[in-house]
């Protein structure tokens, strides 16, 4: 009778994440107690608990242990995954305040949803076994689910809820596939032992194969890249504007994490080979992403496609598949982060109660009504373009030196053309705010609630001092990309 | 020596009557403007006068000074200083110039007396001042073409100067532009020069001319003959001549002044300056006299039948400059240059004639509606008759003893061909005289035949200050001659004087030949001229009717009156090559279509092709999950066999 | 002198001005109006410093180098020479020249469209005294955007297809040049061993010249859009026509004088192989362009354009120059971009004026003008003269340098060339007669006054300029001339030296079997971190005792 | 005797089938439940992988995929709740509100 061996178990790495679950179920118990008028205060512990869990995941910085047998890794790159996330849920949870209150939704749930599903992200960044990151991925997706539809009664909710519960269920059917072909192969879901068994070769390489490429497909479908893309532009469009802006940072930013760590240390040997796939991903993303956002008329989808390009931008750095272009795509997840929630906080304000101004012509003259939330989408636009001073520019100017560095010039040629045509559908909004004669009907003023405007300076935060002075997240961003 | 130091003030002095006149003229009263424009033109030529003494008081053979003020551009090799050069022929010109202008400026206080942008005329005419004494003085080709440029200049605002006549302002600019093409020649000659000799100071090129360039070769022939292109435009010859006719929508004295005595000869100056590489360039000599000649004969003829006193008198100054570069073309550039002299003397002195006679016929410049002014202007007649003596070649006046040495270099030339260039110079001289006397009879013979009855009763002789100076060039034209006289066993006065400038290596050795052989000359082309005087005499004065008949007669006589009425419709031709297909093809060919259509087409077809690629695309997002379900799963085989495909090779 | 950061105080004092700007508010706008040209005023003061202590060396000087990126080896370093030296003092002349220009041109956001023109000046000056690609790309492309929003937010009336027009076309240009300039950053870290993106630095870097020329290409393309030259000069008249006037100022007076800056700063000493290969194309494209822009703007009936393209003309006598190689050719291609500046400068602010009475472009609702503005016909046929090039004054030192030096290196090209000087003299003083001469046909010119003191105050120094520089250009020369002399040897192949320690030779490699290479050394980089990894793993399984220090 | 092989190409079969499901089907329920086939294609893939390795991570793996195949659901036929109230339809081409 072998002898039960409790395997040894150290909650301290996994901390934050049990600090975002209890918040979350704290959450969920305060909203029974308390009256419906002063439930404010709940979006203010759920950012309590974020603040808590990110001092915690920073303090573990530098710090690197491999936990639960395996199945748990704490690492730079994780943390510094882990950071981005929690910026992402924190700027979400200021732009949601005030929304919660307009819309009329009860805010308990819907900041527990937003915690669980970070908790979720975090396992899937930090999991070293296909276990913890497929349950990772799951936790997260649901909480997705639910969130896109929160707004019941809004049809355009339903639909993107449903749109995105049928193909993410469908995506993760394929990614579970690919998990079982890769167990059959190799004997082991540990991303290390497979790396091992791969070098060392096994027999039936086709399985590997296809398992693999099902993994690609798993994990493009939650990064939108191109052929898996289909839902983004509706979820987006459909569900309530902080869910998106949340959708387009947090999840994009663990899948690539869960990405990264899967193909640098369970399929590295195998580079030869995916670096073409992740090519011609990377090329068809950004392409169609530019494309298609160029005729959009509601700016929320245009903001879709454009989220679509920036995965694509980011795929370029897996091409290289080398220690500089991780690190390239851990700076560029942490500039984008920071842009898009900024866009988004716009998007939430011009769109008032019910969600009905999101069309390009619902910001005319915007620049000169509202000056100060003129100017900020304005630099979030350029630097979302990639001009300089802003991060953004930063941010495309590593990706490029990466792939450049690994001898894609044609890759780059590509991307760069990609983003002048960009520059097409960001300056539309910029003529409409500023270059069309004004309207007669005066543009009722925004109400800029305290949460919304900190929001907003995290993100000219991010985008220009980011795009001055980068060099201290850059070294950040280049130690974590040394997975151990 | 001091005077020649300072030769400085000469130029510079009309400058400061330019720009006091032109920023200050309005405030001022018209006598502050006069005395401004006269003391400054006038100090200038006394100046000018104890310069060209001091000059004299040095030995022949170091008859030269250089006083050079600052470095105007110096990049690296090349150096261009603002530097002034005085030598016999410099000297020469300067005194022409600032003489006649001189008297020209006192001539137009009486004759634009009444007209209102009296200050700016006067900034203007002193502004050319300026240009001409720095185009004649320059130590260098690029002083000599700021002069050059800055002539052009003053000529285009001076033709433009009644700015409201659009004929006016567009003859300006007609002769703007055909003086800029010739300029494109002469800055072309100035880089050619800089890159041969390395230097562009006279001083530093003429002397060695002849060692650096091999004669007749590509590289001499080039630069003479680009200099010469810019001649031609400036001194309006053959190609480039359609521009002086209309330069008569000017004020009369600016006619007299720049289009008569001292602009046009510029391109002479230069030719002359640049004798060391022309001499040594025997296929550019054959071309600047065989230009000069037909352009003296052809302008002639177009004289024939014009009814514009001013015109009449243009083409016969095209016509004389003809002579001057024939003069130049055969080597004799003394007999170029005394041609200059005297031409400046006798035609400045027919334009102010004919402009006091417009004066006097407030504005009429038709000769159809003049005639019997003989009896109504004395003095105006007088003086008109000397000159119109002196251009027809009659002896003792000086236009004889000028035309008369380049006749008479043209037919003991060596260069073969020259007989053909002395015929040619002859008719033309029968021609100018019977022209000129045309012209002297319609106006001065016969009665009044004026139609407008204002003109017939304010008919009226000039003020005094007009009539002096007409009697100073009426004397000057008839004195002219003496310089050329060969009373001290031939040593020629001017001759001598400019013959350090001119014997350079290379230079045509000039004929001498018997004294018998010359008085015969002389006696042709004096027969000559008179048989022309007696012909206009035939047909203006004893019975006009006659010429009126001749030009009814129909047959070949018609067409030959016709064409040579339209100037040989030599404008429209050119407007026909030129102008016009340019503008079209431009404005159609290059414009619309290249840089809308082509250009601006493909920037924009690039836009809509991404617009509409867009559009299709977008139709793929139907917006049913099955079709997205669909699209995924095609995306997941698609990932599996480019793996596969991958793998294969 | 020398510790005072000059170059930084230029660049950020319009910043510092933009930033003060947005606490006034709105309402009176002549605060707004004198502030702004006050601190470009002082900028102008400031940089007259830079004039006063210049030595005439070919080094740079007032350099400033702080580090600024480390990861990528980028530096915030600033330094003159005596080629940008004129430039950057051009620039803020004529900056502080259209803030006095717009008092009352520009009426509706007055505050935003002075941040716009602050922000325009720090970025061109930037741009001029920056000495690493990273800094120089950056103000290169923060010009954009207050350029964009000029033409855009106060044009006329297609301004938001000139403004995108304009945005796109630069856009387009400068991309591909950072991807040659991030390609470049590698070769040189393969040469040299450490990562720099110093400009001078790669001033001789040996480049196999297959790939140079691929290089020069991206470089020309993105200088060749900022000339404008021939073939991609479309959206000139589009943007002046559009662009307000200080807007179409700044944009002739100086964006124009980037492209040919770039062509001396970078094409030519980095890609020297490359530019003597092409230099016959590019002249016979200046050339067409030289031609091609006189002749349409002779067709022009809008004012605005006939003058836009002028400068497609001008410019082409400049690039002509600058790939003729010789002293006198470069050193009038300088002279030229300056004495630009100031012509087609003063001929915008011409055109302003006339806009700001009559509301119209169209010469043909002009004619006898000069009648009721005496004054401005004047100071407007002064600047056509300068314009056309005639000597005595700026334009014809330039020119004829320049086609002095082209002589030298293809006669043929000269005598093209100089056909230029023809056409010039025939468009515009046709403009000129259309616009000012004749009889005043139109009823509304009846009533139009003259330049008050305030208009004559801002041509004044641009007149002063145009006669100074047409009679003593040469101290300007003399300071040209060492950085010219040292860009020329530069060029020139044989004595060139590489400034940077190679450490091994640039290996013949074509760019196709490039990326094998590189994906053959990319396994072992990937295998030896991968041993690192099972080491841990084995630690683990073998003894499971805790891990000391968990984070408790 | 049934060998590995058979198995694998089992499970093979009925992914694909519960694929088609998706794609075909109207109904939303429906397409729920071939996602919960194409689900348990896979638990039979580990399952017989886990034997085939005598391995009990395979076994482990099922047990996770059953919780998660019943959490999706759950939160599925939520939205589905949500989506009926406001539609009255469950045909899933009448959900095109969001498109182009």
């Amino acid at each position: 009778m072998k002898q039960l061996v409790i395997p040894d178990v150290s909650l301290g790495a996994v901390g934050p994440e049990i600090v975002l679950v209890v918040t979350a179920i704290l959450l969920l118990l305060l909203e029974v107690f308390t009256a419906r008028k002063e439930k404010g205060y709940l979006a203010y512990t759920a950012l309590g608990g974020v603040l808590l869990a990110s001092a915690m995941t920073a303090n573990m910085n530098g710090y690197t242990e491999m936990n639960f047998s395996g199945m748990y890794v704490v690492d730079n790159f994780a943390s510094f995954f882990k950071l981005v996330c929690l910026l992402g849920t924190g700027m979400t949870i200021l732009v949601s305040v005030t929304y919660t209150i307009n819309e009329g939704i009860s805010n308990g749930e819907y900041y527990a949803l937003l915690l669980f599903a970070t908790s979720g992200m975090f396992f899937m960044i930090s999991g070293s076994d296909m276990v913890t990151i497929f349950m990772g991925l799951e936790v997260m997706s649901i909480s997705l689910y639910a969130l896109a539809g929160y707004t019941r009664n809004r049809e355009k909710s339903n639909e993107a809820a449903l749109k995105y519960f049928v193909l993410g269920a469908l995506a993760s059917a394929f990614l579970l596939y690919g998990i079982a072909l890769i167990y059959g192969a190799t004997g082991s879901t540990k991303l290390a032992i497979i790396g091992d068994s791969l070098r060392t070769g096994i027999a039936n390489y086709h399985l590997i194969i296809i398992g693999a490429a099902l993994l690609v497909v798993g994990f493009g479908f939650k990064i939108s890249a191109v052929p898996f893309h289909m839902w983004a532009p509706d979820v987006y469009q459909g569900a309530p504007a902080p869910v998106t802006a949340f959708m387009s940072s947090g999840p994009k930013a663990a899948t690539f994490a869960a990405f990264l760590r899967v193909f640098n240390e369970a399929l590295p040997s195998m580079q030869a080979d995916w670096w073409q796939i992740f090519w011609i991903l990377s090329v068809m993303t950004m392409t169609v992403g530019n494309i298609m956002a160029l005729r959009q008329t509601d700016v929320k989808r245009m903001l879709a496609y454009s989220s679509i390009a920036h995965a694509g931008y980011i795929l370029m750095g897996f091409t290289t598949g080398d220690w500089f272009g991780v690190s390239a795509i851990l700076f560029y997840m942490l500039v984008y982060t920071f842009m898009n929630i900024g866009v988004f906080a716009v998007v939430t304000i011009v769109a008032r109660k019910n969600e009905e101004k999101t069309t390009f012509e619902d910001y005319t003259g915007l620049g000169y009504k509202h000056p100060i939330i003129g100017v900020t989408l304005v630099v979030l636009l350029f630097s979302l373009i990639g001009i300089p001073p802003t991060a953004g520019f930063v941010g495309k100017f590593y990706i490029f030196m990466s792939a450049l560095q690994q001898g894609y010039v044609w890759l780059v040629i590509i991307a760069v053309v990609n983003s002048v045509i960009s520059v097409f559908y960001y300056l539309r909004l910029t003529i409409v705010m500023y270059m069309t004669e004004e309207t007669t009907e005066a543009l009722p003023s925004l109400s800029l609630s305290p949460s919304l405007v900190t929001a907003l300076i995290i993100s000219i935060y991010g985008s220009l001092w980011l795009g001055v002075m980068p060099s201290s997240y850059i070294t950040f961003a280049q130690a974590a990309s040394l997975i151990p | 020596m001091t005077g020649l130091k300072l030769i400085w003030i000469v130029p510079i002095l009309p400058l400061l009557g330019a720009i006091t006149n032109g920023l200050i003229g309005k405030l001022l009263s018209k006598r502050a403007v006069t005395f401004v424009a006269l003391g400054s033109t006038g100090f200038s030529a006394l100046f000018a006068l104890f310069a060209f003494i001091e000059l004299l008081s040095l030995d022949p053979s170091s008859r030269i000074s250089e006083s050079i003020l600052f470095t105007w551009i110096e990049s690296d090799k090349f150096i261009a200083e603002a530097g002034i050069q005085i030598d016999p022929l410099s000297g020469v010109f300067m005194l022409i110039v600032t003489g006649v202008g001189f008297l020209i400026h006192i001539y137009s206080v009486g004759y634009m007396g009444h007209e209102d942008g009296y200050s700016r005329y006067f900034a203007y005419l002193n502004l050319f001042m300026f240009s001409m004494l720095l185009l004649v003085l320059g130590n260098n080709f690029l002083i000599m073409f700021i002069g050059w440029e800055g002539v052009g200049l003053c000529s285009y605002l001076l033709i433009g100067y009644y700015y409201d006549k659009n004929s006016a302002v567009d003859a300006g600019k007609k002769a703007f532009v055909v003086n800029r093409i010739g300029d494109f020649g002469f800055i072309l000659a100035i880089m050619w020069i800089f890159w041969t000799f390395g230097s562009i100071d006279y001083t530093s090129v003429f002397p060695v001319a002849h060692e650096v360039l091999p004669i007749g070769g590509f590289t001499v022939t080039g630069i003479t003959l680009l200099l010469f292109i810019g001649a031609t435009g400036k001194s309006a010859q053959i190609p480039l001549y359609t521009w002086l006719p209309d330069a008569m929508e000017g004020p009369t004295p600016v006619s007299a002044l720049i289009h008569a005595a001292t602009m046009v000869t510029a391109g002479v100056y230069m030719v002359a300056r640049c004798n060391a590489l022309f001499n040594i360039a025997p296929t550019s000599m054959i071309v600047v006299a065989s230009i000069g000649a037909i352009t003296a004969l052809f302008a002639a003829t177009m004289g024939l039948y014009q009814y514009d006193i001013k015109r009449v008198l243009a083409y016969s100054t095209v016509s004389q400059l003809g002579y001057m570069f024939l003069a130049c073309g055969l080597g004799a550039y003394v007999a170029a240059v005394f041609h200059v002299i005297t031409h400046a003397f006798f035609k400045a002195c027919l334009f102010l004639g004919s402009g006091s006679v417009i004066h006097g016929l407030s504005g009429e410049q038709d000769m159809r509606q003049m005639g019997g002014l003989k009896k109504l202007m004395p003095l105006t007649h007088i003086t008109f008759l000397i000159s119109t003596l002196a251009i027809a070649g009659i002896p003792v006046f000086a236009g004889f003893f000028s035309k008369d040495e380049i006749l008479l270099s043209a037919f003991f030339g060596e260069t073969q061909g020259h007989l053909i260039y002395w015929a040619l110079a002859t008719t033309a001289a029968a021609v100018t005289s019977f022209y000129m006397f045309r012209l002297y009879y319609l106006t001065f013979s016969g009665v009044l035949r004026s139609t407008d009855q204002h003109v017939r009763d304010h008919v009226h002789e000039s003020p005094p200050v007009m009539t002096a100076p007409l009697a100073i060039l009426a004397g000057l034209a008839i004195l002219g001659g003496l310089l050329g006289l060969p009373i001290i066993k031939d040593a020629h006065i001017l001759k001598s004087f400019l013959a350090p400038v001119f014997s350079t290596r290379g230079a045509i050795e000039q004929p001498h030949p018997p004294m018998q052989i010359e008085f015969l000359l002389m006696a042709v082309s004096v027969g000559v001229a008179v048989i022309g005087i007696m012909v206009a005499r035939y047909f203006y004065y004893t019975n006009p009717e006659s010429a009126k008949k001749l030009a009814k007669k129909e047959g070949w006589i018609k067409i030959v009156y016709r064409t040579i009425q339209n100037k040989y419709y030599v404008d429209e031709i050119y407007d026909a090559i030129f102008v016009k297909p340019i503008f079209l093809a431009s404005r159609d060919l290059l414009w619309r279509i290249f840089d809308m259509k082509v250009i601006d087409g493909l920037v924009n077809g690039i836009a809509n092709f991404f617009y509409k690629l867009s559009q299709t695309i977008r139709k793929t997002q139907t917006g049913f999950v099955r079709n997205y379900a669909m699209i995924m799963v095609l995306g997941v085989v698609a990932v599996i066999s480019v793996w596969f495909i991958v793998l294969g090779d | 002198m020398e510790s005072i950061p000059l170059l930084s105080i230029l660049i950020f004092t319009p910043v510092i001005g933009m930033l003060s700007l947005i606490f006034v508010d709105n309402k009176n706008k002549n605060l707004i109006r004198s502030l702004a040209f006050g601190i470009s005023a002082i900028n102008f003061l400031v940089s007259l410093l830079l004039l006063t202590n210049f030595k005439t060396t070919h080094e740079m000087q007032f350099v400033e180098k702080h580090l600024w990126i480390k990861d990528f080896g980028v530096y915030y370093s600033l330094g003159v020479d005596g080629i940008s030296l004129f430039l950057v003092l051009l620039t803020t002349l004529t900056a502080a020249i259209c803030f006095a220009s717009t008092w009352k041109a520009i009426t509706k956001h007055v505050k935003e469209f002075m941040i716009s023109m602050l922000m325009l000046e720090a970025g061109m000056i930037g741009t001029f005294c920056a000495l690493d690609f990273f800094l120089f790309y950056i103000f290169w492309e923060v010009m954009l955007i207050p350029m964009y929003f000029i033409i855009g937010i106060w044009g006329g009336q297609r301004r938001i297809y000139a403004a995108v027009k304009f945005f796109l076309y630069t856009m387009i240009g400068s991309v591909l040049m950072l991807v040659a300039i991030i390609w470049m950053y590698f070769h040189y870290n393969e040469l040299t061993g450490e990562y720099s993106l110093d400009i001078l630095s790669y001033h001789g870097l040996p480049i196999d010249p297959a790939i140079q020329i691929w290089l020069f290409l991206a470089f020309f393309l993105a200088f060749a859009i900022k000339v404008p030259m021939f073939p991609f000069h479309t959206w000139l008249p589009d943007a002046h026509v559009e662009a307000p006037t200080a807007g179409s100022v700044i944009l002739a007076g100086i964006l124009l004088k980037m492209g040919t800056y770039g062509f001396l700063r970078f094409s030519l000493p980095i890609f020297p192989e490359a530019t003597i290969a092409s230099i016959n194309w590019i002249s016979v494209l200046a050339i067409i362009g030289i031609v091609y822009g006189a002749l349409v703007a002779m067709v022009q009936s809008d004012i605005k354009k006939l003058v836009a393209y002028s400068s497609v003309s001008h410019l082409g006598f400049v690039v002509l120059g600058i790939f003729a190689l010789n002293t006198q050719a470069i050193e009038g291609g300088l002279l030229q971009m300056i004495n630009h500046g100031l012509s087609t400068g003063a001929l915008f602010l011409i055109v302003g004026v006339l806009y700001e009475r009559r509301h119209t472009r169209l010469i043909s609702e002009y004619g006898g003008i000069a009648a009721k503005m005496p004054i401005f016909a004047v100071i407007f046929m002064v600047v056509t003269l300068s314009s056309i090039g005639l000597p005595g004054l700026n334009g014809f030192v330039g020119e004829f340098l320049i086609l002095l030096g082209v002589w030298e290196s293809n006669k043929l090209f000269a005598i093209l060339a100089s056909t230029g000087v023809v056409w010039a003299a025939i468009y515009m003083l046709w403009m000129y007669q259309r616009v000012m001469f004749g009889k005043v046909t139109n009823p509304k010119n009846m009533d139009l006054q003259d330049l008050n003191l305030r208009e004559i105050s801002y041509f004044a120094p641009l007149l002063i300029l145009i006669f100074v520089l047409g009679i003593f250009p040469t101290p300007v020369i003399k300071m040209m001339e060492p950085s010219v002399v040292h860009l020329i040897d530069q060029v020139g192949i044989e004595n060139r030296k590489p400034l940077v320690t190679v450490i091994k030779e640039p290996d013949k490699k074509s760019n196709s079997n490039y990326k094998k290479l590189i994906s053959a050394n990319n396994k072992n980089i990937i295998t030896s971190r991968s041993e690192k990894l099972t080491k841990v793993l084995n630690h683990v399984y073998s003894n499971s005792n805790r891990k000391k220090n968990s984070p408790q | 005797m049934l060998t590995v092989n058979h198995y694998l190409a089992l499970s093979g079969i009925l992914f694909v089938i519960g694929t088609v499901g998706v794609l075909s089907k109207r109904n939303i329920i429906v397409v729920m439940m071939c996602i919960e086939l194409m689900l348990n294609a896979v638990n039979l893939t580990f399952i017989t992988f886990a034997n085939y390795l005598n391995d009990m991570t395979g076994h482990l793996f099922v047990f996770m995929v059953m919780a998660v195949a019943g959490a999706e659901a759950v939160v599925g036929l939520a939205i589905v709740v949500a989506l009926f109230r406001n539609r009255e339809t469950l045909n899933i081409d009448k959900l095109n509100i969001l498109k182009n």
